[in-house]
């Protein structure tokens, strides 16, 4: 049964890693909300086999939080957004795609030789699965690094926090409720400066194309 | 009366300095009140903390004292021992006149508030009193950076002029890079103990390699506040800018403060002497006299010419140190003795006549507006008070017998005659050619002065104005009469000045040479002995004032006195005018031409189509284009690619952060392997 | 445990009531009000600490030893003589025009919120709470700096969110780490996220994880202490908001960063028995000295400038806590404290000439003491402590830092040497005509908040002359508890 | 000290005072003579002094009281140098006032008075002679001052009565330095008392004068000190010389009769000296005034050099 789970906690955590490559590879962005709304899922179903493999209920809780938070509330948000300030149309990215999957790729060797040593001396129920979420985490990130609009970024920054709280609730089975909690929160905070924001930059710049936002710099 | 006590007694009159400063401030605009009270008072002071200083320098031995104030785990240490003793005193006498001067000196019309002069004045006064008596690193430091600041403070009292700020603005960079310096010397000399008390260095023994470091950086810090070789660059920026008491005070008394940590640091803090440092400190003090003399011939300027010869002066007593060093570096402590008694000396010596000639700039200064020695010229007729007071000094610090820098310079002689005995060839090589650039200084110093004194005061007014030139205010005559009749008598009397220098010397380097100069009695001065070399002042003035009285009654007894005034001669020339006279450039000329290598001159020949032709020297300092300049363009050119990091692109940045965070993932894994 | 509350309690309400009531002219008095019950209850709380060794609160949840009950005063202090300068401050810019009653609201509410992060920050002993409290503090002042709505200020705000927000991602995968080191180490029952149980367990804990965890802690606290080369945002946002938020930006957040740092540097050298974190963060320290002091050179905004020294200031610190030591730890709370006095000083006495002279551009500000004596020479005071001129406090912690240096890391001395030189030629070679000189700034409508100026200066010079016996025995316990 | 030796004192310098425009007037004849000229006679200088003397002597009226006192105190300084330097005796009072260094000092100061008593009155000439004369004096006061501590190195003292003593009374040894010194001791010589090749004292010619730029201005019983300082001068330069070069003959005792047994020897030496310089000014000619500073520079470069082979010699020795 446990082992079954653990499978199944791997499968998740390897179809994050897609997911991650996916969005890296995604150039609509519309997609990436949705391929954003996927990890969602995938994150709240790992926590729930966590959950019931640990028998701890408040993991059910965050479990069903991140459900409604990241499948739903905040994918419809940026939705909201896009409509909004009709930035539907493609993305170009800062570096051509081919080069970037080739350096994702080394990041996750990178991060799996990374995370071995720990992994081994891991206790919780799925040790593996730490080298996925650091490499999730460096991947989101070059993801910000390489997009030049501010809506891709955003979604970067958001699934960077996915792949932590995946971190948390894989590695270490689930932090304590308040913390996830405060971390929740923060989020949904973030995400509604952000949108402010959005507006406000788009009303200021007439676009939310980032490489405008260069005038504070040292001449 | 104990030692105690006259501790006491100074931090007495440093507290009665302080108080006067918050004094002024609170009489912000009592600009009488300020003057003819205040500035006295604090004179008074200054004379009262001589004579505490005095008194525990003929007691002997030193007084300890520690001040619930500071770090916590390190109060104030004070102590007054010889040494500080000696200074304190030259630091008293030295105010008591500026002081009195000051006091007629300050007009209404000056820009900042009299009341904030006052503060700065007194706390400038009071930090360099604490430099003195402080015993433990972090006073020390907070004493002389406190001192830097209230005289950059001053320096920049006529804030108006943006040359001044500029100077300010150099002063205090030079000051503050210096006083880290000193910080690094006093962090190596704690020798990881976490002590900051200087009981605590004496009994560190370093290695030599970590003692030499100590004692470089205390030569690089405290050389940065002495102006010496290369880093005299704000001095005669600096000197000049301020009002003529604080460039006495500083040209006089504050770069003493520099002489006195080199002398606490080389001689009393670092117990072992390595004889390299000596002659370094020798080569460094020989180019700077010889740098500091050559420069002051070719001013224009009457006190920028007094800033270089303060920097010659400097290279003086450099070098006189550097001997000292080598000296005792070999063992041999009377002759280091001899030479530190020479250094000593010129630091009572040349505090006094450089604050008097300084101050005379000042009554000139109000009295005709003009520093341009252009634009000066015979005013000994307009204010004779001021002009032959200015001549002491100029006899003074040219070194003449029997005024007072000449003993210095005799004895400095001396000692380097003593490098014979020093066992190595090669620093016997040195008696020849320091002898020989030590000499040509003295002889230079003569010059520049005459070229002071004659262009200034004599000769006739290069400018109409200068007809309504008023002598001296009461209070100024007070003033710069005190310091003259200290400059003489320091030099009439140098067996009772040598007596208050031995038992500083016996601190320094535990041999004195007051028994030597009791022996041969009180006229004549004795360093070793009278086969040796001997030297009499008073004889000498006696024999000089014997001939001249004699040729004098005999030429009115045997001739008559019969005296007729008529025009001066203008060599057939029927409209002699004033113009006529030799320029301060004209005087400078040939020294221009002899030591044109030290300069870098911008020459602006008169052509022939010229309608009214001019003839004008620019000289600058080559260390300027040739050493600060590339550093200044140095640090620019890194801070423009420093600059490059703040591109604006948040993309880059988040590449920044990236990047440092697989280095470091990277460095982890290193680390585990 | 009374006063704890209500130093938390007291801004969280203040917050509430001023986003209701913020932009009533007495808004900002009301502001005031609660700044100075935070503070009065700090003053509380340190008393009861001084009477009364550390204590915990609320099951363990809440911590305080003398390492950030002194902190916990500074900040409430600091929070309250902001609140004073903000007075007349945001009153002219309201006049100005360039605050709105909606943004008077969110400026009066979010610095409250504010005020409360940093608090809760300080004394949590939770370190995932910790992480908490910094992202609710960066997502405040993101407000905060943006307040005015122009293009700068949300280009600012902007770049700020983005990195600090990655950043302490980073700091959150740290924490992550920590608690899985811990879980294996701390009994059942026992909350492994309470940093008291994980100190008590420190050398149990994993090394191999331990170094992963406090790389990500250091990359992600580092990046709000504004360490080189992440500092990036710091200038910008700095520069753009409101000067009050700079100077509780300089003064207090990027503090309570370094805070967080060192309570994980604290683990890690409990955890690994060598000095890697201390390597780390000396080698940051110094890399944000040169940065931020060759940066200072090209300056022409008044408040990015002072920005920059606060990175060199905060690569002091840094440097000195990496050395460790008693000495250098001492030196590093000490200039902890002096550098928020006076830098908040700075920046009070900037916003002034600022505004009389309606530019932040340095050639157009000329002979502030002209026209007011006190902004002059309150900048031209305040620019020499900072520059580290005795007898102020940040001379006496340099002294201590510089003359352990020179023997415990001698080749680091000359880089700190170059790299205080530069920045003292820079700075003040600025700040010298601003002061003096020719003027053409016009006098202010309203009169200065020139209290806290030198309330603060006052305390920077007393603490380099005079550090009261608590306070003392405060740093030498800290000092102590940082080791290393 | 005793009467006696006071007497002597006296007498010394009473002697050399008497001597001293003797001494001048013997060089002028010698060059008289060298020239196929007549020549005034030894005896013009006492004859020169005496008339100027019975003149009135006329003031530019803006001269300052420094202009007034200046001739009185060089005259003083000389007189005092040449009481210094041991001419006769070695044992008088005054050697003990002052040594080599002391005794520069004194020309020095002399030399600073003339300078500035020449500028008080604000003429182009006076200027241009106080210019030129500083201008010599700083090259040739460093090189005498060399010369006579090539001397002291070899006596290890500065006392001039030393000097003599060790070259007379101790073992007769040959110094190569001093050969140096000699030859920077007769440049500087002919500079400091204003000799052709460096000046001319029988002309007034703008372009070259130096010594007679400077007392211009002065006339009657001013004027007639004046040149009687500068025969002091020339006086106490040559017994330097002698001193320095040739001290056998100068007695140890400080009584009357010693000194009488001396002063012939003293006279003698003196017009030897005499001979010497009149040869060098008949055969040289006067240099321009910018060839100068090359010529004093050889002068001191000399007597650095002096002092470096004595210690080199010294090293080998060792």
């Amino acid at each position: 049964m446990t082992e079954l789970s653990i499978q199944l906690i791997n499968l998740f955590a390897s179809f994050l890693l897609l997911l991650a490559f996916a969005m890296l590879a995604q150039r609509r962005v519309i997609n990436l909300v949705n391929i954003y709304a996927m990890q969602g899922l995938t994150v709240a179903a790992a926590t729930g086999v966590v959950a019931y493999v640990t028998h701890q209920e408040h993991l059910y809780y965050s479990a069903a939080m991140t459900l409604v938070l990241k499948v739903f509330l905040i994918p419809w948000i940026l939705r909201r957004l896009i409509k909004r300030l009709d930035v539907r149309w493609d993305v170009e990215t800062l570096i051509n795609i081919p080069s970037m999957m080739l350096i994702g790729i080394v990041l996750v060797v990178f991060s799996f030789n990374l995370a071995l040593p720990i992994s081994k001396l891991s206790t919780s129920v799925s040790p593996g699965t730490l080298g996925i979420a650091l490499a999730c985490v460096l991947l989101s990130f070059m993801m910000m690094i390489t997009r030049s609009k501010a809506l891709p970024q955003v979604i970067g920054f958001l699934s960077m926090e996915n792949a932590l709280v995946f971190a948390a609730t894989s590695a270490t089975s689930g932090m304590p409720m308040v913390v996830e909690l405060g971390i929740a929160l923060d989020v949904l905070v973030g995400i509604f400066i952000l949108g402010v924001f959005m507006f406000q930059i788009r009303e200021q710049f007439e676009s939310l194309d980032i490489s405008h936002l260069e005038n504070l710099r040292e001449e | 009366m104990g030692n105690s006590q006259s501790l006491d007694l100074v931090l007495w009159v440093i507290s009665v300095w302080l108080f006067i400063g918050l004094l002024g401030i609170l009489a912000l605009h009592r600009f009488t009140f300020v003057a003819r009270i205040l500035f006295p008072l604090g004179g008074v002071a200054g004379l009262v903390l001589a004579l505490a200083a005095f008194h525990s320098l003929i007691n002997g031995g030193a007084s300890n004292r520690i001040l619930p104030i500071g770090l916590p785990q390190l109060h104030f240490h004070l102590s007054l021992d010889a040494l500080s003793s000696f200074f304190l005193i030259v630091l008293g006498v030295a105010v008591f006149g500026i002081s009195i001067f000051s006091a007629g000196y300050f007009r209404k019309s000056t820009g900042t508030a009299p009341g904030l002069l006052c503060l700065e004045f007194h706390f400038f006064l009071a930090s360099m009193a604490l430099v003195l008596i402080s015993s433990d690193a972090y006073m020390f430091m907070v004493a002389w950076e406190s001192m830097a600041l209230s005289s950059y403070f001053l320096v920049t009292a006529n804030h108006r002029l943006p040359k001044i700020r500029a100077a300010g603005f150099l002063y205090l960079l030079i000051a503050h890079i210096g006083a880290i310096a000193l910080l690094l010397c006093f962090g190596v000399l704690q020798a990881n103990t976490g002590n900051y008390t200087f009981a605590n260095m004496r009994m560190q023994s370093l290695s030599p390699f970590w003692a030499s470091v100590a004692f470089l950086l205390a030569v690089f810090g405290f050389g940065a506040k002495a102006g010496i070789l290369p880093l005299h660059i704000w001095l005669p920026e600096a000197h000049p800018a301020a009002p003529s008491p604080v460039s006495a005070l500083m040209s006089g008394v504050m770069l003493k403060m520099a002489i006195y940590g080199m002398l606490r640091v080389g001689f009393d803090l670092l117990r072992i002497h390595i004889w390299w440092w000596g002659v370094l400190l020798l080569v460094l003090g020989l180019a700077t006299a010889l740098f500091g003399v050559v420069f002051a011939a070719v001013q224009s300027d009457m006190k920028r010419l007094l800033a270089y010869s303060s920097i010659e002066n400097i290279g003086l007593l450099f070098a006189a140190m550097g001997l000292a060093l080598l000296f005792s570096s070999y063992g041999m402590n009377t002759i280091a003795a001899l030479a530190l008694t020479a250094c000593l000396f010129h630091v009572a010596a040349h505090a006094i006549f450089k604050s008097l000639l300084f101050l005379t700039t000042g009554s000139v200064l109000h009295a005709t507006g003009q520093r341009n020695l252009g634009r000066l010229g015979g005013l000994i007729r307009f204010m004779p008070w001021v002009a032959w007071l200015a001549l002491i000094g100029v006899l003074a610090s040219s070194g003449l017998p029997p005024f007072s820098g000449f003993i210095s310079e005799w004895l400095l002689l001396q000692s380097f005659l003593f490098t014979s005995a020093l066992p190595q060839p090669f620093l016997n090589m040195l008696i020849p050619v320091a002898t020989a650039s030590i000499a040509l200084t003295a002889a230079l110093a003569g010059y520049v002065m005459v070229k002071f004194f004659g262009v200034v005061f004599l000769g006739q007014p290069r400018e109409e104005k200068l007809n309504q030139a008023h002598d001296a205010n009461l209070f100024e005559k007070i003033g710069m009469a005190w310091l003259a009749i200290i400059t003489i008598s320091l030099g009439l009397a140098p067996n009772f000045i040598i007596r208050l220098i031995d038992p500083v010397t016996r601190v320094l380097v535990n041999q004195g040479l007051a028994a030597q100069s009791k022996s041969s009695g009180w006229w004549l001065l004795t360093p070793t002995s009278v086969e040796r070399a001997s030297y009499g002042p008073l004889y000498f003035l006696l024999g000089i004032a014997g001939a001249i009285t004699l040729a004098f009654i005999l030429v009115r007894i045997r001739y008559h006195a019969r005296l007729r005034r008529s025009a001066a001669w203008g060599g057939g020339h029927p409209w002699a005018n004033s113009r006529m006279q030799d320029t301060a450039e004209g005087y400078g000329q040939p020294i221009r031409e002899v030591f044109e290598t030290f300069f870098s001159m911008k020459k602006h020949l008169p052509k022939p189509e010229d309608t009214e032709p001019r003839y004008q020297v620019i000289v600058e300092d080559k260390f300027w284009n040739g050493l600060y300049m590339p550093v200044v363009r140095a640090t620019e050119f890194i801070s423009s690619i420093v600059g490059r990091l703040q591109r604006g692109r948040i993309s880059i940045y988040l590449l920044y952060s990236f990047i440092t965070l697989i280095f470091l993932l990277i460095l982890v894994t290193g680390i585990r392997k | 445990m009374s006063p704890l509350v209500l130093i938390l309690a007291t801004p969280l309400f203040g917050s509430v009531v001023l986003a209701l009531m913020g932009h009533k002219p007495n808004g900002r008095n009301v502001n005031v009000i609660f700044s100075f019950g935070t503070f009065l209850a700090s003053v509380f709380l340190t008393t009861r600490i001084v009477a009364s060794g550390p204590i915990f609160a609320l099951n363990h949840q809440f911590f305080i030893d003398s390492l950030n009950v002194f902190l916990v005063a500074l900040t409430a202090l600091i929070g309250f003589t902001t609140s004073v300068f903000s007075r007349p401050y945001m009153r002219i810019e309201e006049e100005h025009g360039k605050m709105t009653h909606n943004r008077m609201r969110l400026y009066f509410s979010m610095y409250q919120l504010f005020n409360f992060c940093m608090l809760l920050a300080l004394t949590t002993n939770n370190m995932g709470i910790l992480w908490v409290a910094m992202e609710a503090a960066t997502l405040t002042t993101v407000l905060l700096v943006s307040v005015y709505r122009t293009p700068a200020s949300l280009e600012a705000a902007w770049k700020y969110f983005i990195l600090c927000g990655v950043g302490i991602a980073q700091a959150l995968l740290g924490t992550i780490l920590l608690y899985m080191a811990a879980q294996k180490v701390i009994a059942p029952g026992v909350n492994p996220l309470l940093w008291s149980n994980l100190n008590a367990a420190k050398t149990l804990l994993n090394p191999v994880i331990m170094a992963l965890a406090f790389v990500f802690l250091l990359v992600g606290y580092g990046t709000k202490v504004g360490l080189a080369p992440l500092h990036n945002w710091l200038p910008d946002a700095h520069a753009e908001g409101p000067t009050p938020i700079s100077a509780v930006l300089s003064g207090l957040l990027l503090n309570v960063a370094l805070y967080a740092v060192i309570r994980c540097k604290i683990l890690t050298d409990g955890a690994l028995h060598n000095h890697f974190a201390g390597h780390l963060m000396i080698g940051f320290g110094l890399l944000s000295v040169l940065v931020g002091a060759f940066s200072l050179l090209r300056q022409r905004d008044i408040k990015r400038m002072f920005s920059y020294s606060s990175i060199e200031h905060m690569g002091i610190m840094t440097f000195a806590f990496g050395m460790g030591g008693s000495i250098a730890n001492f030196a590093g709370l000490l200039h902890m404290t002096v550098h928020a006095l006076s830098k908040s000083a700075v920046f009070y006495a900037v916003g002034h000439a600022a505004q009389k002279a309606g530019t932040q551009i340095m050639e157009n500000i000329r002979g502030l003491i002209k026209v007011s004596p006190t902004v002059g020479w309150g900048l031209m005071i305040g620019t020499l402590a900072i520059l580290g001129m005795p007898p102020f406090g940040i001379f006496a912690s340099e002294f201590l830092i510089l003359t352990s240096a020179m023997h415990q890391l001698p080749w680091a001395a000359p880089i700190l040497l170059l790299g205080l030189a530069v920045a003292f030629g820079a700075i003040f070679s600025r700040v010298q005509p601003m002061v003096f000189g020719e003027t053409n700034v016009k006098p202010l409508a309203h009169p200065p908040a020139l209290l806290p100026v030198f309330l603060h200066l006052g305390l920077a010079l007393m603490l380099g002359l005079y550090i009261p016996g608590y306070l003392n025995h405060w740093f030498v316990q800290a000092a102590a508890i940082i080791g290393g | 000290m005793t009467l006696s030796q006071f007497l002597s004192q006296l007498f010394a310098t009473a002697v050399s005072l008497l001597l001293a425009p003797l001494m001048l007037g013997w060089v002028v004849q010698l060059r008289a003579w060298l020239q196929n000229r007549r020549g005034p006679g030894i005896f013009q200088p006492y004859r020169t002094l005496h008339k100027l003397f019975n003149k009135d002597s006329v003031m530019a009226g803006t001269a300052s009281p420094l202009f007034r006192f200046a001739p009185y105190l060089i005259f003083g300084c000389m007189l005092l140098a040449s009481a210094i330097v041991p001419t006769l005796s070695t044992d008088l009072p005054l050697a003990k006032a002052a040594d080599a260094i002391a005794l520069v000092g004194l020309f020095a100061l002399a030399r600073i008075f003339i300078s500035l008593a020449a500028m008080d009155v604000g003429t182009a000439f006076g200027t241009l002679g106080a210019r030129r004369e500083m201008f010599v004096g700083f090259l040739a006061e460093p090189a005498l001052l060399m010369v006579l501590f090539t001397s002291s190195l070899i006596a290890h003292s500065t006392s001039l009565k030393t000097i003599v003593i060790t070259q007379t009374h101790k073992s007769f040894t040959i110094h190569p330095s001093l050969i140096f010194a000699a030859f920077a001791f007769i440049l500087i010589f002919l500079a400091e008392n204003a000799r052709i090749p460096v000046d001319n004292p029988s002309t007034h010619l703008e372009l070259t004068m130096i010594h007679e730029a400077l007392i211009l201005e002065y006339s009657g019983r001013h004027l007639a000190l004046l040149e009687w300082a500068s025969a002091l001068k020339l006086l106490a330069y040559s017994s330097i010389g002698i001193v320095l070069f040739l001290p056998w003959g100068i007695s140890t005792k400080g009584s009357i009769l010693s000194l009488l047994y001396a002063l012939p020897i003293f006279i003698l030496k003196l017009l030897i000296f005499g001979i010497v310089i009149a040869l060098i000014e008949t055969f040289s000619a006067k240099m321009r005034i910018f060839r100068v500073p090359e010529f004093l520079t050889i002068a001191f470069l000399l007597a650095v050099i002096g002092m470096l082979t004595y210690i080199l010699l010294g090293v080998k020795a060792s």
